[in-house]
């Protein structure tokens, strides 16, 4: 009883409004409206009201949804009125999907103008006769592990996402679910790994990526964008840290959200399922838009970044111009080595020479 | 040369047999045997992967037995073995492997890859593709009777010291002993206690035991630079040696190589199984003492390790014998970390010792060894290979460690209960 | 063309279970698959009301909406189908809904839900009528010979309707204005029945029609 | 049309390829022969052999520590390769149906999955440590490529396909199973049976010597 029966006007001004209500409530969008505020107005003055409509109002109305008891089991079977969904529904549609493309382009357009503007960035010292160790085996293949079942799960992502609006035209209705069908399987399936490789990414690099004093100069800096000056940095500068703890923090996100969406046996709500997507698709695209930048850098966007990942060891010069604190540590302890060196080391060398040749400078 | 090529492939496509093919079939590449390879452990060199040594055999087999060995090689894609393949292996087949088997144990398919490199060795040799002071010490085994140009004048020489330094006879060419002792050059040269030791110990159990003066030398370095003719020869003098004296046994010697050549290989080398048998002195020490004949006293209270010399134990199978002797007589016994069928081998096995040109990469890969022995922190290491003994006490040297080297056997004679000799 | 719609009628609704019995059995869905559902508010308490809920058919559906394979259709008579062959069971319709229709057949891990499943109007679905793919996949297919869904035609009270809004809502407003008109005639207003506590009229509440 | 190829014809081709180019792989293998060993032996070749070839599953103790990822991750994916290949329900359907029409109880849908997990990680880490680590990096040709990658192709769209709703998806992983099967006794995939063999052959001969190889 929500209506004070004290004031006999605005009871009566109640009684039509709720007649109104209970019409838009009661057949949504029904073209039978009029005939219902018609048939309100042909009986002024008498209460009638629609329990129905009565019903249904309060349990949207209200704040919390009303649940009740049903024979029927389930999660939130009990529950007449989702009230979260609509909200959820406008920002995936209205939100998530136009904003998530814009950003995803965006970060590409802006990368091919700073590509065109800057254009590669070379070693200036060119590349030298010498190497150092930069990345171990184990710490390679983490780093590739991470970054392909990323991939995966971000290009399959992405075509759940944008699969709609940008596939379907393509592939017609049932090609694209088939191929939806395989993104969902599959995302699903990889999703677990990208949190154990999450881990080991995590207890592999962690020391290397706390913050430091010199981090501060590089940020303000612009991390040598601005004055086109390298700023020291130590073995990763203070970009890849923030890159590190983004991926540990975001991808945790990612990783335990997405978790929650593929664990609809643990009886979660739908507010909580909704929830959790919201997060999986915010943490995702921002992830993927921090991720393209990184391949940029490693790949077209500078000269020798990738080598220490592909080869694990990266050109000295390199390593000065970009992490000179490191590499002049690493100089003083002795772990430069000859290209010949290294390429001995990575089985690269096919020469006669006797084996023992080139063993001195093997480091551990 | 040329011919002589085609003759080391023709020889290395005879050792192809089931053996060979499954291991070929079998591996997958992983690589697990690399860490068991002290050349690889020692240097990093990916080259020095016991399986990569194989190479040449692998690509025979590929391109004569598998289906797209075949096709790529009808269609061109794939290069037949060529002569620059044996040129670019042979360092890694020779300098960088004492065929000490670590890696065959390791194998998740369980191949021998000790085997294929023992087999490759064959088709190089034939090939022309061996160490020089491989091929010169085979040439002097055939030819003066031992690899390091020892004569039975030698011998004779230094029995006769052991005479006179123990007042012992020493039985030369005695018919029908019961056992023929066969030594190993680098003990006759380096190390004539261990003769000594022999003498006093079989004197104390009163063993019947003679020396040929036909065949007195153990090794066998036909096996090393993989020549089966040459080792065949090597074998058949001291079969002919063993059965014209009519002993029951011959008694192979410390020396590692040593034994698996007489005991293990020289039945198939020579086609027949023999009419003696062969036991390896630590062996025949072990049953000596199960059987009451040699009494041992006193007990060293230096900490001690163990050196297990490959081809003894994890290719001979006298896994025993040499620690329940070294129990006997040493108070503080410590197992290295890897030990036994696992152990570390010294890095000079396999002909490595006699190849020169090897020196540096088996100095580098002494690490190992050095590292076990500073792991453990004990000074005292027994081992049971005149070769081994060299080889470590070489690396001990070039590292200025002060541990020393014992023979077993020699140990064993120090604490020996004296009951006739004076000494 | 007509309309299709659902309305149920709290004030007549026993709460028997006999439309979600109906509807179970007409298209004999799959375990643990629920189209209906009868909703109890303030069980045992003053203003117990119930409620046979199931997919509303929305005009604008937004199950439809938030399909990221776009499965959903409305067919001519206003009833909102989907065709399972296309659905990949991701479950967002399941989020987007008002009224929780869309039902998942298996809720293991992995999202292993299956293809959604809910109420069709007793329309089947997007295959030819009464063949054996319909019926499989979407049960049966009423509309088609000229039935209504089962669950409204079996209900004792006549308190689930189904049929063209404009017929129903009809029935519907004959029902409230003969409330009204024994309202009047008794003096009782029914807004104090309804399923909130009376506040102003104390304890003199639930009376019936 | 396509499809009815691949799940016909295609499948019996490939099936008989597979079952007389393994008997052929094993047979010419035996047939290349072992020479009889003359020398006196210590111990018993057969139990050696017997040993070898299940002792070898358990490693080393050295490798242990110097080979630690690569064990973890080769035991993830053998063992997650065998539940997926014979304890999958739709395998073992398929299995029945196909070829022996015997079926055996299947592994629950959520260990399947755990099983597919482990699978994926051990083969992409193994996969990833062949093309990273110096030492098997030179090892590798292009046969353990094309094994690797058919066999993470063939779980990839066997796990695509998991929903089982689209045919297209099955017989894509069905056409790149029959892909496998048809390439299988031409390539070191043979392993899967042939280490029996070799771990034998090594088993009898350290058997005779005495050595628990």
């Amino acid at each position: 009883m929500s209506m004070p029966a004290t004031d006999k006007t605005a009871s009566q001004r109640l009684s039509v409004f709720g007649l109104c209500l209970l019409a838009v409530c009661l057949l949504l969008f029904s073209p039978l409206v009029d005939a219902e505020e018609k048939s309100a107005r042909e009986l002024p003055g008498v209460k009638v009201f629609n329990p129905a409509a009565e019903l249904w109002r309060d349990v949207r109305q209200r704040e919390a949804p009303v649940s009740g008891k049903t024979q029927v089991g389930g999660v939130e079977t009990g529950v007449l009125i989702n009230a979260t969904g609509d909200r959820w529904r406008q920002f995936r549609m209205d939100e998530l999907i136009p904003v998530g493309g814009y950003v995803i382009g965006a970060i590409i357009v802006l990368l091919l103008i700073f590509y065109m503007v800057r254009g590669r960035v070379p070693i200036e010292g060119g590349a030298s006769d010498r190497k150092l160790p930069r990345y171990t085996t184990y710490e390679r293949m983490v780093h590739w592990f991470i970054a392909s079942v990323f991939l995966f799960l971000a290009i399959t992502g992405l075509i759940l996402l944008f699969g709609r609006p940008m596939l379907i035209p393509l592939f017609g209705k049932e090609g694209f679910s088939i191929i939806a069908s395989a993104c969902k399987e599959g995302h699903n399936l990889m999703g677990p790994l990208f949190l154990l490789a999450l881990v080991m990414v995590f207890f592999q690099f962690v020391r290397r990526n706390i913050y430091q004093k010199g981090d501060l100069t590089w940020l303000l800096r612009g991390g040598g964008i601005i004055g086109k000056k390298h700023v020291p940095s130590n073995f990763f500068n203070m970009g890849e840290k923030t890159m590190f703890w983004l991926l540990v923090f975001v991808g945790s996100l990612i990783g335990i959200s997405g978790l929650v969406l593929v664990f609809p046996v643990l009886g979660l709500g739908r507010e909580f399922m909704a929830l959790a997507h919201v997060g999986h698709a915010i943490g995702a695209l921002l992830m993927i838009a921090v991720i393209i930048g990184h391949i940029y850098i490693g790949t077209v966007g500078m000269e020798g970044a990738i080598e220490g990942m592909k080869t694990g060891y990266c050109d000295l010069n390199w390593a000065k111009e970009h992490h000179d604190l490191w590499a002049t540590k690493a100089i003083d302890q002795g772990e430069a080595m000859s290209n010949e060196a290294v390429a001995s080391l990575n089985g690269e060398k096919t020469s006669t020479a006797p084996p023992g040749a080139t063993i001195q400078g093997a480091g551990k | 040369m040329s011919e002589q090529f085609e003759q080391g492939v023709a020889v290395l496509r005879d050792q192809i047999d089931a053996r060979i093919s499954s291991y070929l079939s079998s591996c997958v590449h992983c690589g697990i045997c690399a860490e068991a390879c002290l050349f690889y452990t020692e240097t990093n060199d990916p080259r020095y992967t016991p399986i990569h040594k194989v190479e040449p055999l692998k690509k025979l087999w590929q391109v004569e037995n598998t289906f797209w060995g075949k096709l790529g090689k009808s269609l061109g894609l794939i290069k037949p073995l060529t002569e620059s393949d044996f040129a670019d292996w042979e360092q890694l087949v020779y300098d960088s492997c004492t065929l000490c088997g670590r890696c065959s144990m390791v194998c998740p398919v369980g191949n021998d890859i000790t085997y294929m490199i023992r087999k490759i060795r064959e088709g190089f040799s034939v090939a022309g593709y061996a160490p020089d002071g491989m091929k010169e010490a085979t040439k002097r085994a055939l030819t003066i009777g031992s690899p390091m140009g020892v004569t039975f004048k030698t011998v004779q020489a230094a029995l006769a010291h052991v005479e006179k330094d123990t007042g012992l006879k020493i039985p030369i060419d005695q018919q029908n002993a019961e056992y023929m002792t066969l030594f190993s050059s680098m003990e006759i040269v380096n190390f004539p206690e261990y003769i000594e030791s022999i003498a006093k110990i079989f004197d104390a159990a009163g063993v019947s035991w003679t020396i040929s003066s036909q065949a007195f030398e153990a090794t066998n370095s036909g096996i090393q630079i993989g020549n089966k003719e040459a080792a065949a020869e090597l074998v058949g003098r001291v079969v002919k040696a063993a059965e014209s004296l009519g002993v029951k046994y011959v008694v192979s010697p410390e020396c590692g190589h040593a034994y698996t050549a007489i005991r293990w290989e020289g039945p198939n080398l020579i086609g027949r199984p023999y009419d003696f048998e062969v036991v390896h002195i630590l062996e025949l020490l072990d049953k000596l003492k199960a059987e009451g004949r040699i009494k041992l006293e006193g007990k060293d209270d230096t900490p001690m390790t163990l050196h297990d010399p490959c081809q003894i134990v994890r290719r001979g199978g006298v896994v025993d014998p040499p620690r329940n002797l070294l129990h006997s007589v040493a108070d503080h016994f410590t197992e290295m970390t890897d030990h036994g069928v696992m152990n570390w081998c010294c890095g000079g096995g396999g002909g490595v010792s006699a190849n020169e040109r090897a020196e540096e990469l088996r100095i580098k890969s002494f690490d190992r060894k050095k590292h076990q022995l500073e792991e453990l922190g004990v000074n005292t290491m027994v081992t049971a290979c005149a070769n081994c003994r060299i080889i470590l006490e070489e690396g001990l040297e070039h590292h200025e460690m002060d541990t020393e080297v014992i023979s077993l056997t020699e140990l064993l004679a120090e604490h020996l209960v004296s009951g006739k000799t004076p000494n | 063309m007509a309309r299709m719609k659902f309305y149920c009628d709290p004030e007549r609704c026993i709460e028997c279970n006999a439309c979600v019995t109906a509807c179970k059995n007409e298209n004999e869905v799959p375990w643990g698959v629920n189209r209906r559902r009868v909703v109890t508010i303030k069980d045992g308490e003053p203003g117990e009301r119930s409620l046979s809920v199931a997919c509303m058919h929305c005009s604008d559906a937004p199950c439809a909406t938030v399909c990221p394979v776009d499965c959903f259709y409305t067919t001519q008579d206003g009833v909102v189908l989907h065709d399972k062959d296309i659905c990949i069971g991701c479950g967002y319709c399941f989020y987007a809904c008002p009224f929780g229709a869309p039902q998942f057949p298996e809720d293991g891990a992995f999202a292993t839900r299956g293809k959604m499943d809910k109420c069709t109007f007793c329309a089947g679905g997007p295959e030819a009528d009464h063949s054996a793919d319909e019926h499989r996949k979407y049960g049966s297919n009423r509309l088609a010979e000229g039935k209504l869904p089962l669950c409204a035609e079996m209900c004792s009270t006549k308190a689930l309707l189904a049929g063209d809004a404009n017929v129903i809502s009809d029935v519907y407003r004959k029902r409230i204005i003969n409330r009204g008109a024994a309202v009047l005639a008794r003096g009782v207003s029914y807004r104090d029945a309804s399923f909130r506590a009376p506040r102003s009229t104390g304890g003199k509440s639930s009376s019936q029609e | 049309m396509i499809g009815e190829f691949i799940d016909g014809p295609l499948w019996y081709f490939s099936l008989t390829a597979f079952v007389i180019g393994v008997v052929w792989r094993i047979v010419s293998i035996v047939r290349a022969g072992v020479r009889p060993d003359l020398s006196i032996a210590r111990g018993s070749a057969g139990r050696g052999a017997m040993r070898a070839i299940f002792s070898r599953f358990v490693p080393e103790r050295t490798v242990t520590t110097s080979s630690r990822l690569q064990l973890i991750a080769g035991y993830m994916f053998h063992v997650g390769l065998l539940i997926l290949l014979f304890f999958a329900q739709p395998h073992i359907d398929f299995i029945a149906e196909r070829i022996t029409g015997l079926s055996w109880p299947a592994v629950p849908h959520w260990v399947f999955i755990v099983a597919a997990e482990f699978s994926f990680a051990g083969l992409i880490l193994l996969w990833l440590h062949r093309v990273l680590n110096p030492v098997t990096r030179l090892l590798s040709d292009m046969d353990d490529h094309i094994g690797s990658i058919l066999v993470f192709l063939v779980m990839l769209t066997g796990c695509l396909a998991l929903a089982q709703s689209h045919e297209a998806l099955r017989l894509i992983h069905l056409f790149l199973a029959e892909v496998f099967l048809i390439y299988f006794p031409f390539s070191k995939l043979m392993h899967a049976f042939t280490f029996v063999m070799s771990r034998g052959y090594t088993g009898a001969t350290m058997g005779r010597k005495g050595v628990n190889a």
